[in-house]
């Protein structure tokens, strides 16, 4: 009972405090999002071990692997698509080569 | 604390499904993420979020993730009457949390911003219409659940059956709070 | 079950006899039509001169370790058959160690030495690289249609069809895009080939080191009429090039917009056609049917 | 009204051409022959009761093997008619069709020759062997096991579908690239059935993958760790990952193509903000990882047929288990090199190109650990012998060709060419075709109890090799000459049309390769009594499946053994095989019909949304979650088999050496 109450209340606590980050312009600019970025995952953490238990788990720890298995997998496919869309979006959109090739630094 | 099916492969069975649903949503993710300012002349994410609403509904999600906790440590304890209350709190929960998340969408199309007008709001309809469609069949499932509590009590069959609601009901609140704060907070913040 | 000694008999392995037939009749079929019209082997362009000479290499580099291989398969499967009863026959052999790093150790070498070719290779030879010579590069405005290519020279006004002219030895910049699904603009005998896109611009570039005529096609499917979409490329001496300019704006036709939209609608198998001139900024316009009307995107 | 009822079904979607008469009759024919044999010989009951509703999934392997075999020989005419066609569509030949049927014909060439043939010939193997390999009696989820076989059936139906009604496949290449498969490019219902054939088959094996991952980790005999299992059980644990891994990518991406053409999305359409390139990436993402699904399995195969035919130990058990499980890391993290040609930066292509090389190590390794097996074996030349001795020659030449497309600068020329093309058959054809026939050889006596004919299997493996140099070397010339995939009419000027005639012939072979293998089984089961397989044991075999009666009994064992080393059946076999004292009861799932009402409901899901017949479709979406919410409600799923029963059925059987 207590450890469902806890969870509960730590997960409030992190959605308004990301809430009020962004409505209230806390911060601004890139450490906002990493800011956001980083109670979410925190949130996250505080969800998988409190309401879905994937501590108390006996043998071989077969759900936390899995887990783990399909965070890399997110991080691959989210991070690669949007660094590969954004790559593919910018050299296609830019006038001309010669301010793609300096900002890549290639000398002629 | 746990039936003995806990750790049995009913429950490895269900989690690996899961797994495969989040990497669905990540896949999502990524069309939207590449897609999020494409909105051709159309509406931009600041114009269109209204963060107040959004913020009752992950306070709502956030409550009936916990009544469904409550739930869950009634059945434990084999008590029906308990887990089929909160149980019956977590489905009001949960139904609210879709009508206005609904009544978002109707608002949006009234304001001829549909999934039609730009690729941005395509892959936000679809985002975050995937997540209500789970929201849905979670709320049939707890239909379900309590049709069987009420007819063939807390026997491990059932239960078992409940202990897997649980984890997806939950599951989707982890879903949601990237969806908040990565659609909502990100498209309001940046 | 030990079995009788049988004396090898080259015949009886077979499949050595197979491959080594196969090998003769693909050499053969590579004499018979002649090395002249393989494009890929005899690059006419500085860019596919590079990237054949990086094929040509790397098939090399791996041959050191795929012939050995053909030729462990063939001895083992000779010396260890099973009529050989004299040959050593460990089943219970534990592989030791150092066998199986040797065994890590000899394709992470040769992968190690192809990733440093590539590295190189693919920094160097980036189509959106301009090349250095002499020359001034000049610029090609190439637009893919429902199954015919649009060549615009912006600096000179006069546009193409399913022909390009250009100067030998000079830095070509072609600047792609399409009017039609995603398609790829390619030219083997001068260089590697880049995809056109609705909406957006890519580039491609590539220079011509003789004279002569070349080949270019779509390489990838954009409907029905995907494979007519064949376009010839004539490298030319610039005096040559200079009075093919002078002969197209002589002529009397002029592209205006809605002379490209009857062009741009379906159709297959385009004889080659020029324009003395050509209305407006016609790339642009085209890239922007896909932009929203007021761009602030 | 009409619109109402039937959407854009008309009585034009019914036949009016050439190829799609002539496939609606030969299907029919062949429905109608099936029906009249059954009712003819009353069978109708007994293949509704041990064959349709069965969970058993040895019976669920083996009407895997069924279906994907038929879609083999519709894949393989698909391949005949794209050979006729471009061998004499030159110059002013306009060849056999026009361009749009060939475009189709390639499409569907491709997508049944992936998703029906290769899935179904390895998802039945793994049915048969895996739980027999790992010393289990059944798969962890028995009701998602049929369920996921009907649903491939029922992809299979959808893509076979267009001869009866729509006359048009998608025409847009096997993966349907955006946005050529867009609404504005491909306005038939081509597109749509692409869609929905792999939409649902795709859930059928999203499901096997999930129920063999479970089965593999959580239902292994008692002492077989996780590295005591055979090498086919690990590569297809590794393809099990990759499996759940990837496919919900695809389904995400068919998801949106399906809301693009059906809703008027914006996800891949040219205008309104959509980015065609998203489509590429994504389908991508999914599709080099799927073909290291198909080939892992085709590696654990050769792992068990070399130990066997060397009668010697796996050399580097550790290495061919580090090589799989590198592969399967790195499958994930190499799909730009599909696209090097759509212009990101050098050092984008540069990484992806690195990775792709990297992939080449662990694949290395595991081929010259398997020659490492041979070195100082006994190596028999049966047939599965001769398949790995086929794969070595094919996929290492490939593997070659791999390396060569994994170089940006090197893949600008070679990419969408015909030396892609050589490339890709000889990694398919080689590495997983010749690895499933090596298999069915090694394990047709285990499931039906009858060896097959050796002299017919050198004959067929002959024709194969010969055939497959002969069709695909002059591909790579070809390529080589810069002519691109998919054409379906060339120059003569261009002296291809010699090569293509080549390569035709080659196919011949290998037409003539597949009629002796028909022969070989049909040989092989007239003259069963020669070469039945008593022993259960034909090939001195080294792992579990060996160590039942073949076919294995309906429980598969009758005492779950204990496992102490590797290669578990050879241990036993030295230690002297004992007869189990003491039998228990077995408790085995039930038959179940509802696999098979969830796939009709997800065929009218799919057909209705073709179609746009909306009131079908809610209807089917309805029927299918009520058949899962009854399923929910049935407690009593399995039945028990009394000791005594097995004592009785175990004493039958000869007993063994």
């Amino acid at each position: 009972m207590k450890k469902y109450t806890l969870g509960f209340v730590l997960s409030i606590i992190l959605t308004l405090a990301a809430y009020f980050a962004v409505v209230d312009k806390f911060l601004s600019g890139f450490n906002l999002t990493l800011l956001i970025v980083a109670l979410a995952l925190v949130q996250l953490c505080v969800q998988l071990y409190f309401f879905l238990h994937l501590d108390a788990e006996e043998g071989p720890r077969w759900n936390l692997s899995a887990l783990l298995a399909t965070a890399g997998m997110i991080l691959i496919l989210v991070a690669g698509s949007i660094i590969i869309m954004n790559n593919l979006k910018y050299r296609h959109n830019v006038p001309d080569t010669k301010t793609i090739l300096e900002n890549e630094a290639i000398t002629k | 604390m746990h039936p003995e099916h806990n750790s049995g492969k009913y429950i490895f069975g269900f989690w690996v499904y899961l797994m495969t649903d989040l990497i669905m949503f990540a896949a999502l993710f990524a069309a939207f993420a590449a897609l999020r300012i494409s909105t051709f002349g159309g509406p931009t994410m600041k114009e269109i979020f209204d963060l107040p609403q959004i913020m009752i509904e992950t306070l709502i999600l956030l409550m009936s993730s916990f009544t469904c906790g409550l739930a869950m440590l009634a059945v434990f304890r084999g008590k029906k009457k308990l887990s089929f209350l909160w149980f019956g709190v977590t489905f009001i929960l949960g139904l609210a949390f879709l009508i206005l998340e609904l009544s978002e969408f109707r608002h949006l199309i009234n304001d001829g911003q549909s999934w039609t007008r730009s690729a941005f709001l395509s892959s936000y309809f679809a985002l975050v219409g995937t997540h209500g469609l789970h929201i849905a069949v979670g709320l049939l499932w707890i239909l379900v659940g309590l049709y069987q509590i009420k007819t063939r009590g807390l026997t491990p069959f059932i239960s078992s059956k409940l202990v897997r609601f649980s984890l997806f009901w939950h599951f989707l609140d982890i879903v949601w709070i990237f969806i908040f704060t990565f659609v909502y907070l990100m498209g309001v913040a940046t | 079950m030990p079995g009788r000694y049988k004396k090898y008999k080259l015949s009886e392995h077979k499949l050595t006899c197979v491959s080594l037939i196969t090998a003769t009749v693909a050499l053969a079929l590579v004499l018979l039509i002649g090395k002249s019209n393989v494009a890929l082997l005899n690059p006419k362009g500085w860019v596919a001169w590079q990237e054949s000479k990086l094929i040509v290499q790397s098939v090399l580099i791996m041959l050191i370790v795929v012939i050995p291989t053909f030729a462990a398969a063939f001895f083992i499967s000779r010396k260890y058959r099973q009529s050989n009863v004299k040959a050593a026959y460990t089943p219970e052999a534990v592989n030791s160690r150092t066998t199986q790093i040797v065994l890590w150790a000899i394709p992470s070498v040769i992968v190690a030495v192809l990733i440093f070719k590539m590295w190189n290779g693919a920094h160097e030879l980036d189509p959106f690289r301009p090349l250095h010579a002499q020359e001034q590069p000049m610029t090609i405005q190439v637009v893919a249609l429902q199954w015919k290519w649009l060549f615009i020279y912006p600096d000179l006004n006069i546009a193409t069809v399913n022909f390009v002219q250009i100067p030998e030895s000079t830095p070509i910049n072609f600047e792609l895009t399409s009017d039609a699904p995603m398609n790829s603009f390619w030219i083997p005998s001068l260089g590697g080939q880049m995809y056109a896109m609705p909406g957006m611009a890519t580039k491609l570039q590539l220079i011509a080191d003789t004279t002569g005529d070349f080949a270019g096609s779509a390489a990838e499917i954009n409907g029905k009429g995907f494979a007519g979409m064949k376009f010839m490329a004539r490298s030319s001496s610039r005096g040559d090039f200079n009075t093919w300019v002078q002969s197209v704006q002589n002529s009397s036709s002029t592209l205006t917009w809605p002379d490209y939209e009857n062009l741009a609608k379906p159709s297959e198998n385009i004889q080659p056609a020029a324009y003395a001139s050509v209305q407006g900024d016609l790339f642009a316009q085209v890239m922007t049917k896909y932009m929203p009307e007021h761009t602030h995107q | 009204m009409r619109e109402l009822i039937f959407g854009k079904l008309t009585f034009d979607a019914l036949p009016h051409e050439w190829f799609t008469e002539g496939g609606t009759f030969f299907m029919t024919l062949t429905g109608l022959a099936l029906v009249i044999y059954l009712t003819y010989t009353k069978r109708w009951k007994w293949l509704w009761q041990t064959w349709m509703t069965s969970t058993d999934p040895k019976r669920v392997g083996i009407m895997y093997m069924v279906v994907a075999s038929a879609m083999f020989f519709r894949g393989a005419l698909d391949a005949a008619i794209i050979w006729l066609h471009q061998s004499l569509s030159s110059g002013s030949n306009p060849g056999i069709m026009n361009a749009d049927h060939f475009q189709q014909i390639f499409t569907a060439h491709g997508d049944i020759m992936v998703f029906f043939v290769t899935m179904g010939f390895l998802f039945g193997l793994l049915n048969y062997i895996v739980p027999l390999q790992i010393g289990a009696r059944d798969l962890a989820f028995p009701f998602l096991n049929t369920a996921g076989f009907w649903l491939y059936a029922a992809g299979a139906m959808l893509i076979n579908l267009f001869f009866v009604l729509g006359g048009d496949f998608a025409a847009t290449g096997w993966l349907a690239q955006a946005p050529l498969s867009e609404l504005q490019y491909s306005p038939g219902v081509g597109v749509d059935y692409w869609i929905w054939s792999l939409q649902v088959s795709g859930l059928g094996t999203l499901l096997g993958g999930i129920n063999f991952l479970v089965t593999i980790l959580k239902m292994r005999a008692p002492g077989m760790t996780l590295m005591r299992m055979p090498m086919f059980v690990w590569t297809s644990l590794c393809s099990m990952v990759l499996v759940i891994s990837i496919f919900p990518i695809l389904t995400i991406t068919i998801t949106l193509l399906w809301l693009d053409r059906y809703f008027g999305m914006h996800f891949f359409t040219t205008g309104f903000g959509g980015n065609p390139m998203l489509y590429t990436n994504l389908i991508w993402s999914w599709g080099h990882p799927e073909v290291y699904v198909l080939v892992l399995p085709a590696f654990g195969i050769y792992s068990e047929v070399v130990a066997t035919f060397s009668q010697k130990r796996l050399a580097g058990y550790g290495s061919l288990v580090g090589g799989a499980i590198g592969v399967t890391a790195f499958s994930v993290l190499v799909w730009l090199h599909h696209f090097f040609t759509m212009g990101a930066n050098a050092d984008v292509n540069a990484f992806f190109g690195m990775m792709t090389m990297i992939i080449a190590i662990p694949t290395g390794v595991q081929v010259f650990n398997w020659l490492a097996t041979m070195y100082r074996g006994r190596i028999r030349f049966t047939t599965p012998m001769k398949w790995f001795l086929g794969f070595v020659s094919t996929f290492t030449f490939g593997g070659m060709a791999g390396l060569l497309l994994a170089s940006p600068a090197a893949d600008f020329q070679l990419h969408n060419s015909l030396f892609l093309v050589a490339h890709f058959h000889t990694m398919i054809i080689g590495g997983a075709l010749f690895g499933i026939f090596a298999g069915i050889t090694y394990w047709f006596p285990k499931v039906t109890g009858i060896k097959l004919n050796e002299r017919l299997g050198t004959y067929a493996f002959w024709c194969w090799i010969v055939g497959f140099f002969t069709a695909f070397v002059p591909l790579y010339i070809l390529g080589l000459m810069g002519a691109t995939r998919r054409l379906d009419h060339y120059d003569t000027a261009t002296g291809w049309q010699k090569l293509f005639i080549t390569s035709g012939v080659g196919l011949l072979i290998i037409a003539l390769g597949t009629a002796i293998q028909v022969i070989q089984i049909v040989v092989s089961i007239r003259a069963r009594n020669k070469n039945r397989d008593e022993t259960g044991d034909p090939w001195n075999g080294r792992t579990l499946e060996w160590a039942t009666s073949s076919p294995p009994p309906h429980y598969n064992f009758a005492v779950i053994p204990k496992v102490e080393d590797r290669d578990a059946f050879w241990v036993m076999k030295q230690k002297g095989l004992t007869k189990p004292k003491r039998y228990e009861d077995i408790t085995l799932p039930k038959n179940t019909a509802s696999g098979i009402y969830l796939s009709i409901c997800a065929f009218l899901v799919g057909f209705a949304f073709v179609w746009h017949i909306n009131w079908l479709a809610i209807a089917g979406i309805i029927g299918g979650i009520a058949v899962v919410i009854i399923r929910s409600f049935d407690e009593e799923t399995e039945y028990v088999i009394p000791a005594a029963e097995i004592k009785r059925q175990e004493e039958r059987h000869a007993p063994r050496t």
